[in-house]
């Protein structure tokens, strides 16, 4: 029990120190690595609260594949070079109050009193054989069919969404062509404009 | 009776008709049939009059009817009626006949006028009016009348329409005129309210069960028959030209001479005499009523002849006699003696209007040019116009035999034997006005047609007697002004029938005219009798001291003028009533308006509609920027509102 | 013992740190996307605890699906990044503000 | 005989059909078109008003020429129709004048015409809509409907601060029917469907019967307009095209009156009871204080707004009063002169005013300028015009023998009953109405031609003479005649007498 | 685990449409390079095929199937079908536009399939994660859609906007999942119905900062203040064609989560959530109504004026009774018609270059094209509550809800507002009629079936403003079970 408890603590401490970090790290990088700790922290309260699926599962798709397209991206736009945090100190009171109510509601809230009868300790602990995975696996592919197509449709949209939006031809980007810019005279730029027609 | 109600009609339609004629299709008939048809109609009118007044004088006829329902509403029924009986004969009478001279008289005064055919539209139409006024059987006839001949008034004096001043003076003596019905349509209502009907006859039986109650109007000391007749005689005073409703009348000479006769002389301004006349048996009941009637009526006499005296336009002078004789008249009615009063007004009808058209004479000779100062002599180029002026003149100033003095020292007389409050006041007022009288006409006269022409040439050379349309009409009425008074004071005042008879109404303690009859012995008798008395004296010394001012001394009004010049400032701006009337009303309306309008225009209208719209766009404004684009700030908004919310519902 | 309470208390820490997150960040559109991932992870740890101590596997279901939906909604977030730094050149929050008023 | 024929409805929708087809007649080059079709769409309504007249039944109060079809029955809303002596009026007055309009219009409107002439019918079947509404429902959205070819009216033919005028008048009436829209939704709780009639029965505490009729009054003292929201009417007027203030004057000013003929008096009869002395304050101001504003006016248009303003002080006196003379005298004898004055009044004000404002128009259209310092000695070169504007003139002067005459005097008359100080208050009416019109009168069309364009005036063509005649006619038949009317709502007006004075609570 | 095959005949209209969407996507791929036309046609016959199928299903009795994740009863229908129906009027009015600024349409199409399967899926839905999944499948496409237009950066903008704040409210959402989860121990809303009105009283601060976190989410999807701040930019910044579809379909699924959420899970707490609903509802009338009037952009106009119009629908719900819902779906439905055609006239005036944005656009538009300037009349007017118009009846019913719930100061406040906005669709017409247009050239519209649409779009608010009897009796009817 004590070992839970000590269990608890260190990781909740963990979990809520890198959330943070996460929050007010000056580089992506640095707050991307802050998420894969908390990601590992939580997934350890997870296990205590015996959902062992889902705390793997935390760590394989979170951590082993969302963070590393969180790096990806911000490698790949070389985004840290100029996204430094700077003068964050002036809004943290803002944070600070907003934490401070927000957390004081919530946790008054869920505080013991207002719980009814669930403000006990968990009820009973699984049985050795028992297997949180099986149990959510018949689950999904029964109960939750319906659910799980609809899981299926939004990992299409994704697919699409981000295919749609990201692939296009070179020519539509506005970016600045240092050759072309160079190459350019007078005689190309300089037009006689007899009307004025601006739509065309 | 049906007979009485189909002549009355047709007296009163034919005017409209001619009217209806000649100002409809003023443009598409020509200028003689217009006058031709008039001219008949009215001839008809009055023809049809006098045989009505026969019927009914004669016959002892009278005739109360509905015409036709005007309007129902709860149980109270609103009539178009006559009302024909001697009091309304003789008006009839009156109106038809100075009506059918100024008619022919126009032909020849308006000749060069464009406005030809619409001129005789506009008096036909008068005349109707006037003709609906006096026979109605109801108030609201009345008041029918009463505007109508007020707008008939208007349109007349404003005849000239791009003069500024005819213009000017039109929408003064409407104005002037409608505060006067504003009273006078308040005493009406007073009337339905008291009384339950509008028609004459159910008004006057109800009157003395009102006195008996004697009600008083709600919050005041006043008795309700007192308030009514305050109100109506208002009209009266609007109407009649009485002090202080007065102003409009000198004005209204702007108008073509052949108006001022008619209307300003002759009738209209004569309704208020009328009306009270007419609703006798209403003043008999309220004696402080007619004691104001008494003392409006006697202060006007006097004082307003005054201002007559420093005029130099000859219309001018005739005006404010004009205002001095209603004076007298009113004052007449206040001392019950509206037999007199109606008398003098018939007298002063034909002399005044006679006046009038003499001065229009004088006019077209002088090529409208109407100042006294720029005449003189005239006497040799226009021998008939100066014998009928000086009649008119003679009978204005109540010198005997013509028929002013017979009306005049009737009303004089009335006055004296009164015994009502102000009578005393009343009567140094008539008898001092006879002095007055005197003098500014006969100054009118010399400074005219005696002594040498003051005219400039080329007027001079002109100068001639005016066609026969125009002096035809000065000779007719001439006949009346020498005659009327020695035939009529008899039958009129003092006879056992009289003619008047029973469409008056005087209760036996104010029947003045009851002790003057003790003392009538005949019309000629009247004349020795009073030649001695003190009207007739003071009568001739005005026209003594006119002789002398103007004849014999030219020289002493000017120096009058030096000498009393507070008075002489007083009377040439007749006592203020017009400066104070342009200061306060003219003035101070405008400016009252303009003052309201920007209050209108700027409290209501600018700060609370307006203004709710600028706070409201002004709170757009300001409000649109806490949309500032930023995500944290968006973010901020909604959990700041989940919090918000939270709290609210939590606790 | 570890309450239920403690569970709840700690996801309600997370959940204030996520928005906490969004309010204060300004210069970088990427950690506001991992705020969004913090929010959820708070929301998970509700499920999770409530499940557990409610003897009931419907809320871990819906964390399943919940992580899933996360990951598809990443990959759009990251996309629109992505075209947003294209024509941008600046994933500044504080850049964002074309649109307003 | 017409009984099978639904002629309420077609009075209603033929218009707004004629309006619709107008609308596709085309653009501005067959613009003869679509004024043929509304020439012809207002005669064809006109003409229904003759079966409508004569067969109407003079002697009974009861509603007549019955419509009812339910309509949206879940919310118990139905499309009923019905005429009493008092909507009848207003039906045929608004046929006649949606004609006359037409007429009036033909030469002035040269742009976008077969909008003009559809705005206006379809306003036409609106405004009829409001009078013949038996159902709360119907009659707001009539109510409310005809506000859009009004505002278009004003905003696309109007002068130059349309837009200003246009949004102002639309927002100010709009904020006045909203509470009224509640009132009724709450009257709808009380009963089972929203008939008016069925309205009349609801009992009410006193504080809800004061709710209702603030709710109500708001809406209807905008639209007539009393003191103190009179203030988008001088605007309104001042820049709608002349057909535009013709109908604001004639019929939607009436439609405020009617509005508290058939809703707040019988609905509330204790609240208007209760508010009548401040109703009456309301009205006296209006009278004198309005009538003094106009006084100062320098704009025609404006002027006569305001004029209208001071007018229809009369009409809220006269609905008001009677609660007073019922509390002296106790009988409801008294109050009919002043309640029958203030219909009166709503009709005259209606010929005489539109009248007017269809001159202004006139003049309009020869100099382009509306202020009275820009004329001078039109008469001289429009005589005949002259002649019927002065006729106009008196008419709103109130003279005696013109329409304007008849409801003034009425309701003077009658006030009395209740207090002769409101009598004196209102016959300042006699001087001050007689000064501003009579002076601007005197200002335009007296005096000298002062300036080239006066000069350039011609006297009145063929269309204008026409309507001018025919309102001309009217004025004077009714100074003349005014039984003519009186008989005709005597009966339904006694009715409302009894349901505005007897107690619900 | 005894575990029973559900029903699938109830989801019928989901799946046809899953399986439509697997067929436009091949086609896009195969044979659009050959007819550009095939993708589109394709997708109307999706949408209008599901249409048909959700109409022919009308009259079936309610059913709950997939072990109560998933509802057919009429109000689901209703809402489809006009779900349906407003895309397949989208897509009438964006055709040209999707074409002229070389928009990948064939992703756009998929993505409004993909939008209109979320919809119907989440107006079916009967449990908490069946609501959050089609909220998601339904939302995800509309942030990329939104992005799809590269030649414009504020698209982006606004898609990240949109996305981010989007995530946000999810996560409310899910937040208050959890704890009436852990209130009532289950996701199904059947159960939390029984399980909340044992619970109400021993754990009511949970339920009620649950329902609080619930109703933060489900209000943002419908755009209401306070978490309106997004609906302002996303309308701007969007491509018209989006913007048009943003503002249509999606606020009648908004509409449904409400629903659903409030009114059938949480009946116990309905005090509460009137309160809440109350207070948002004022703040978005005035919000909505006051900041419109300073705009001169009409997309964001009209931005603000769906926040006012949220929140007038609210109006019905607060009432608490069957016919106030059965109004505030008319009032939803009834706003999705106005505001189809008020976007979809934005939509199809712009042209290939030129985005219609400003009011000032639309200046003499009544001379350039008469019928068109007759349609946004109409719509306009019906905005603003002018009858004879749906919005005049819209507003009505939930008006007279509300009175009948003995609740009349709030109509009366709701009229003032509404009062305040008449001001500004007063300016869209304004501009209009009474503005001389800039350009004088005559505006042709080239396709047919954008000019059909439009007048069926703008006829419909005028006719179901004379006739609104039929649509009453359907949206009251859903409610009366």
């Amino acid at each position: 029990m004590i070992i839970q408890k000590l269990v608890f603590y260190v990781f909740s401490a963990l979990l809520i120190g890198s959330s943070t970090m996460v929050i007010v790290s000056r580089q992506s990088v640095r707050a991307a690595f802050f998420l894969i700790v908390a990601f590992c922290a939580s997934a350890v309260l997870w296990m205590l609260l015996e959902a062992e699926f889902l705390a793997l599962l935390l760590i394989f798709v979170y951590v082993g594949a969302v963070m590393t397209l969180f790096m990806f991206v911000v490698m790949m736009l070389n985004l840290d070079k100029e996204a430094v945090q700077e003068k964050f100190v002036r809004y943290l009171p803002f944070a600070v109050v907003v934490v401070a109510l927000m957390v004081g509601v919530l946790v008054f809230a869920v505080k013991p009193g207002h719980l009814g009868d669930l403000s006990v300790a968990m009820k009973a602990h699984h049985a050795a054989d028992y297997s949180n995975t099986k149990v959510l696996g018949m689950l999904l592919y029964t109960r939750y069919v319906y659910a799980f197509e609809l899981a299926a449709v939004i990992l299409l949209i994704a697919i699409v969404a981000s295919i749609g939006l990201t692939h296009r031809e070179k020519s539509n980007n506005k970016r600045q062509r240092v050759v072309a810019q160079l190459e350019a005279n007078k005689a190309d730029r300089l037009v006689v404009i007899t009307d004025m027609g601006v739509n065309e | 009776m049906e007979l009485l109600k189909t002549l009355t009609l047709l007296i009163v339609i034919t005017p409209l008709l001619g009217a209806t004629a000649a100002g409809l299709f003023c443009r598409h008939v020509s200028r003689t049939f217009a006058h031709r048809l008039t001219i008949t109609l009215m001839g008809i009118s009055f023809l049809l009059s006098v045989y009505v007044a026969y019927l009914v004088i004669h016959n002892n006829w009278v005739y109360d009817g509905v015409l036709y329902i005007w309007g129902q509403s709860g149980n109270l029924t609103l009539n178009v009626g006559f009302l024909v009986d001697r009091l309304t004969a003789c008006m009839m009478v009156t109106v038809t006949f100075v009506s059918f001279l100024v008619h022919i008289y126009s032909i020849g005064y308006m000749q060069e006028d464009g406005g030809y055919q619409r001129f005789f539209a506009y008096i036909s139409l008068f005349t109707f009016f006037m003709l609906m006024l006096v026979t109605g059987n109801n108030f609201l006839q009345l008041f029918f009348g009463w505007e109508g001949v007020g707008l008939a008034s208007y349109l007349l004096i404003g005849f000239w329409f791009d003069r500024e001043s005819a213009n000017q003076g039109s929408l003064k003596a409407f104005l002037v005129n409608r505060v006067g019905d504003f009273g006078f349509v308040v005493g009406i209502a007073g009337v339905l309210n008291y009384f339950g009907s509008l028609d004459y006859a159910a008004v006057f039986a109800a009157v003395p069960n009102v006195a008996v109650l004697a009600p008083n109007l709600p919050g005041t000391h006043w008795s309700a028959i007192t308030a009514i007749g305050f109100f109506l005689f208002v009209g009266a005073m609007a109407k009649s030209a009485q002090m202080p409703l007065h102003v409009w009348l000198p004005e209204s000479m702007e108008g073509p001479t052949p108006i001022s006769a008619l209307i300003h002389a002759a009738t209209m301004v004569t309704a208020g005499v009328f009306m009270v006349a007419r609703l006798s048996p209403l003043y008999q009941y309220t004696p402080s009523m007619q004691s104001f009637i008494l003392i409006i009526g006697a202060t006007g006499a006097l004082f307003t002849g005054l201002i007559a005296i420093v005029q130099n336009d000859i219309k001018r002078v005739v005006a404010y006699s004009t205002l001095s004789q209603l004076g007298y008249m009113m004052a007449a009615a206040g001392v019950s003696a509206y037999s007199a009063s109606i008398f003098h007004l018939m007298t002063h009808a034909a002399f005044k209007a006679l006046l009038f058209l003499g001065a229009g004479s004088v006019i077209i000779a002088m090529h409208h040019d109407q100042d006294l100062r720029h005449m003189g002599g005239l006497r040799k180029y226009m021998p008939i116009t100066y014998i009928t002026f000086l009649i008119g003149t003679l009978a204005l100033c109540a010198i005997p035999p013509f028929s002013g003095f017979y009306s005049k020292d009737s009303i004089i007389d009335a006055v004296r034997y009164s015994q009502i409050s102000g009578a005393s006041y009343a009567y140094v007022c008539v008898v001092l006005g006879s002095f007055v009288t005197a003098f500014y006409s006969f100054r009118a006269l010399f400074l005219a047609f005696h002594g040498e022409g003051r005219m400039d040439d080329h007027t001079k050379h002109h100068l001639k007697e005016s066609p026969w349309v125009v002096w035809l009409p000065l000779v007719l009425l001439a006949i009346p002004s020498v005659f009327q008074g020695y035939l009529m004071i008899g039958p009129m005042l003092f006879s056992s029938n009289p003619v008047l008879g029973n469409s008056i109404m005087v209760l036996p303690q104010n029947n003045v005219l009851a002790l003057m009859a003790e003392e009538f012995h005949g019309s000629f008798q009247m004349i020795i009798r009073d030649l001695t008395s003190l009207p007739l004296c003071f009568a001739l010394l005005g026209a003594f001291s006119a002789w002398y001012a103007y004849m014999k001394r030219p020289g002493l009004p000017a120096l009058c003028a030096q000498r009393f010049k507070l008075l002489y400032f007083i009377l040439i701006h007749k006592y203020g009533f017009d400066d104070f009337n342009d200061l306060v009303f003219v003035r101070g309306g405008q400016r009252t308006a303009k003052l309201m309008y920007k209050g209108d225009s700027t409290i209501i209208d600018g700060f609370f509609v307006n203004g709710t719209g600028r706070v409201i766009e002004w709170f757009s404004s300001t409000s649109r920027r806490m949309q500032t684009g930023y995500i944290y700030h968006y973010a901020f908004v909604m959990v700041l509102g989940l919090i918000v919310l939270l709290g609210w519902l939590m606790f | 013992m570890i309450t239920l309470t403690d569970y709840l208390v700690v996801g309600a820490i997370l959940f204030g740190l996520s928005l906490a997150g969004m309010v204060i960040n300004r210069k970088n559109l990427i950690v506001l996307l991992m705020s969004i991932e913090l929010m959820l992870l708070a929301v998970n740890m509700n499920f999770i605890a409530f499940s557990s101590f409610l003897q009931d596997s419907a809320g871990q279901i819906f964390v399943f699906f919940i992580l899933a939906v996360a990951a598809a909604e990443t990959a759009l977030g990251l996309a629109i990044l992505i075209i947003l730094f294209r024509t941008r050149q600046s994933i500044n929050v504080t850049d964002l503000d074309a649109l307003k008023g | 005989m017409f009984t099978d024929v639904p002629l309420l409805s077609l009075i209603i929708w033929v218009p707004v059909i004629g309006g619709i087809i107008c609308m596709f007649a085309g653009d501005d080059r067959k613009a003869t078109r679509a004024r043929c079709i509304a020439l012809l769409t207002a005669f064809i309504n006109l003409l229904l008003c003759v079966p409508l007249y004569l067969g109407f039944d003079k002697s009974t109060s009861d509603m007549q020429f019955i419509e009812n079809v339910d309509w949206i029955a879940k919310f118990g809303v139905h499309y009923q129709l019905g005429v009493d002596g008092i909507s009848v009026l207003m039906v045929i007055l608004s046929t006649i004048t949606t004609f006359l309009v037409v007429i009036a219009s033909w030469r002035p409107i040269k742009k976008n015409v077969a909008q003009y002439m559809a705005a206006f019918l379809i306003m036409q079947g609106m405004m009829v809509g409001v009078f013949e509404s038996l159902d709360a429902i119907l009659f707001y959205v009539f109510w409310e409907g005809m506000l859009i070819p009004m505002y278009l009216c004003i905003g696309m033919w109007g002068g130059t601060r349309r837009t200003y005028a246009s949004i102002k008048f639309f927002l100010y009436t709009f904020l006045g029917s909203a509470l009224m829209l509640i009132a009724l939704l709450y009257l709808r709780t009380k009963t089972t469907d929203f008939n008016i009639l069925s309205f009349y029965t609801v009992q009410l505490t006193m504080t809800e019967q004061v709710y209702i009729f603030i709710a109500f009054l708001l809406a209807f003292a905008v639209k007539i307009p009393m003191w103190p929201v009179h203030t988008w009417l001088p605007d309104a007027h001042t820049e709608a095209p002349a057909g535009g203030s013709v109908v604001l004057a004639a019929l939607m000013l009436k439609m405020g009156i009617y509005g508290i003929l058939r809703f707040s008096m019988p609905i509330t009869p204790d609240a208007s009871q209760h508010l009548a002395g401040l109703m009456i304050v309301l009205s006296l101001i209006a009278i004198v204080y309005i009538a003094v504003v106009a006084v100062g006016q320098t704009d025609m248009k404006r002027l006569i707004a305001y004029s209208s303003v001071a007018h229809m002080g009369f009409t809220t006196l006269a609905c008001f009063v009677i609660y007073k003379i019922v509390a002296k005298t106790g009988n409801l004898h008294d109050a009919y002169l002043t309640l029958e004055g203030g219909m009166v009044q709503m009709l005259s004000h209606a010929f005489s005013t539109g009248a007017m404002f269809l001159g202004v128009g006139v003049l309009y259209e020869r100099l382009h300028s509306r202020e009275i310092n820009a004329f001078g000695g039109v008469a001289h070169k429009m005589p005949l015009f002259a002649a019927l504007f002065m006729l106009f003139a008196l008419a709103n002067v109130g003279l005696p023998g013109t329409s304007g005459f008849v409801g003034e005097f009425l309701i003077i008359l009658g006030s009395f009953k209740a207090s002769y100080v409101i009598t004196i208050f209102a016959a300042t009416t006699l001087v001050l109405s007689a000064t501003y019109t009579l002076w601007m009168y005197k200002r335009v069309f007296f005096g000298k031609v002062v300036t080239q364009g006066v000069e350039d005036m011609h006297d009145l063509e063929m269309p204008e003479y026409t309507v001018l005649f025919i309102l001309a006619f009217l004025v004077i038949f009714i100074g003349v005649y005014p039984n003519a009317l009186l008989s005709v709502f005597h009966t339904s007006i006694g009715h409302l007498l009894e349901l505005s004075t007897t107690s619900k609570l | 685990m005894n575990f029973t095959a559900p029903d699938f005949l109830p989801a019928i209209g989901e799946m046809f449409t899953l399986g439509m969407i697997c067929v436009v996507m091949l086609a896009y791929l195969f044979f659009d390079k050959q007819n550009r036309g095939i993708t589109y046609f394709l997708t109307q016959i999706t949408l209008l095929g599901a249409a048909v199928i959700a109409i022919s299903l009308y009259g079936h009795p309610t059913e709950i199937t997939f072990d109560g994740s998933f509802i057919l009863d009429p109000e689901s229908l209703l809402l489809k079908i006009f779900i349906l129906l407003s895309s397949v009027f989208v897509l009438m009015y964006s055709r040209p536009y999707i074409r002229d600024n070389e928009i990948a349409h064939g992703e756009f199409y998929l993505l409004i399939l993909f939008s209109a399967l979320g919809m119907q899926v989440l107006v079916s839905a009967y449990s908490f994660l069946t609501l959050y999944l089609g909220l998601e499948v339904f939302s995800l496409p509309l942030y990329a859609m939104i992005a799809l237009r590269h030649n414009r950066p504020v698209c982006q903008e606004a898609a990240m906007k949109y996305f981010i704040m989007g995530a946000i409210a999810s996560g409310f959402l899910l937040y208050g999942m959890s704890l009436i989860y852990g209130a009532c121990q289950s996701l199904n809303l059947q159960e939390i119905v029984s399980m909340m009105s044992l619970s109400v009283d021993s754990q009511p601060m949970m339920l009620t900062v649950g329902l609080v976190f619930i109703a933060a989410g489900a209000l943002f999807k419908l755009g209401v203040a306070p978490f309106h701040m997004w609906v302002p930019d996303v309308y701007e910044g969007a491509p018209n064609a989006m913007t048009l579809f943003i503002s249509t379909a999606p606020k009648l699924a908004g509409f449904a989560l409400l629903l659903r959420l409030l009114v059938e899970a949480m009946p116990a707490l309905f005090p509460q959530w009137q309160y809440l609903l109350i207070a948002v509802a004022v703040l978005s009338m005035a919000v909505g109504n006051i900041i419109a009037i300073a705009q001169d952009n009409i997309k964001r106009m009209l931005a603000y004026s769906s926040i006012a119009n949220m929140g007038y629908m609210l109006l019905g719900l607060i009432a608490g009774t069957p016919r106030g819902y059965g109004s505030a779906t008319f009032y939803i439905i009834a706003y999705v018609i106005m505001s189809l055609g008020a976007f979809g006239i934005i939509t199809i005036l712009s042209r290939k270059g030129f985005e219609l944005e400003k009011i000032n656009d639309f200046k003499g538009l009544n001379s350039r094209n008469p019928w068109l300037a007759l349609m946004m009349l109409l719509i306009m007017f019906s905005m603003a509550g002018v009858p004879p118009s749906v919005g005049f009846f819209a507003k009505v019913g939930v008006l007279e809800s509300l009175v009948r719930a003995d609740i009349v100061w709030l109509p009366a406040l709701a009229l003032v507002f509404a009062i305040i906005g008449a001001y500004y669709y007063l300016r869209v017409v304004k501009v209009m009629y009474f503005d001389e247009p800039i350009e004088k050239t005559p505006v042709i519209l080239e396709s047919f079936d954008a000019q059909l649409a439009i007048s069926i779009n703008g006829l419909a608010v005028f006719f179901l403003g004379l006739f609104p009897t039929t649509m009453i009796e359907l949206c009251q009817k859903a409610f009366l079970a």
